[in-house]
């Protein structure tokens, strides 16, 4: 399955995008895997992954239709 | 579903002053508050390797963070014994000097007040998917890392 | 002698929300502030042995009381590290839903902020000799008590 | 020494004025006994007697030009 990621803040600009397309995404681990083969740079920077607005903690397979975003550390306030 | 209706936490630049007072003076006719607590965020002109903040740009992930800001809420109200509260939060740029995050929290006595306004603030902090673009004089810029 | 310029404290009738605003406002030249932490006193509406408060008439020991918010102010400077601070409370009458005490706490980051302002309410509730009539709509009152 | 004591609060409403005058006024213990047998109605009541607007927590000579008051339990805020 391909689907869209997005992608906020300082990943965005090292990504060079706001959306980031991955084939295949069988699940949370693969796109990690995915986007740090694709943007070595990301190796050593803190980033989580959320599946429809959820933090994923650990391995959870992508199903058809599933939001997925990559966020850096936030700095609301 | 939650039975308090979902107010949108996110607003486009500074927040003013007068929306302040604004939201304060709706305040009078609830007359079984005995206490408000407000946190403000102001946006620092903190220098950077040589470089001095003009202003943050607020980006977030809306529909996320509007959905962590209901959950705080709803966690706030279960928490603590409150009359009300209002949370805003800038998006886009905001100038050093201006106000980017208001936070107002109400109850009959002042120990509830002072501790849901806190809590209310750190979890904006830890939770709530808001990054903020720190722009330089030079137009050049560098990403704000949250501290305790 | 301290350093600081003493600044007098009490003032005649409610603090107005536009009173606030302006002091708001009057803190974005001060671009190293990061949090402000502001508390609001407002009369509450109690019901006291079946009658409703309208209003509260405060007096004050007025020279001990503005020596004691010096006092206040020093120790808080002292303890915490803020930007500034700025205090206000009411005198004569204050009416049900109005406001009677402005504590307003600036700092470069937020704990200095939340920790000094409660601190000044603390300290104020305890040490400052302020009194308040509790006037009912028959235009008899009870004595104020203030709890935690 | 006659001095004249202020007097505050619901203090003020039970003595009836908001100040006071004691003839022979030694010292603070003088001052209270005093207080309470012209106004009886205060044995039980809290008050805290300041002398120079700073708290006395034992007793305390009183000096001439020294100012005496009678604080009810305070309740700013």
């Amino acid at each position: 399955m391909s689907i869209t990621i997005k992608i906020f803040g300082q990943l965005a600009e090292i990504v060079g995008s706001n959306e980031w397309h991955v084939q295949d995404a069988s699940d949370t681990n693969f796109i990690k895997e995915r986007l740090i083969s694709d943007f070595p740079k990301l190796k050593n920077f803190p980033f989580v992954i959320v599946v429809n607005k959820k933090f994923v903690n650990q391995n959870q397979k992508i199903q058809t239709g599933d939001v997925v975003a990559l966020l850096p550390p936030f700095a609301g306030g | 579903m939650s039975e308090k209706k979902k107010r949108k936490v996110l607003v486009s630049g500074a927040i003013a002053p007068e929306f302040i007072a604004n939201s304060i003076a709706k305040h009078s006719s609830k007359t079984t508050i005995g206490a408000h607590d407000i946190f403000l965020g102001q946006v620092r002109s903190d220098v950077i390797g040589g470089k001095t903040v003009q202003a943050i740009d607020y980006t977030a992930y809306e529909e996320m963070a509007e959905e962590k800001f209901h959950e705080i809420r709803e966690a706030t109200f279960a928490k603590f014994s409150l009359s009300c509260m209002h949370v805003y939060h800038s998006l886009g740029a905001v100038k050093a000097g201006e106000i980017s995050l208001f936070v107002f929290v109400s109850s009959t006595h002042r120990a509830d007040a002072f501790d849901a306004c806190r809590f209310v603030v750190e979890e904006i902090k830890a939770n709530v998917p808001i990054w903020g673009k720190e722009i330089f004089e030079d137009a050049t810029h560098s990403w704000k890392v949250n501290t305790n």
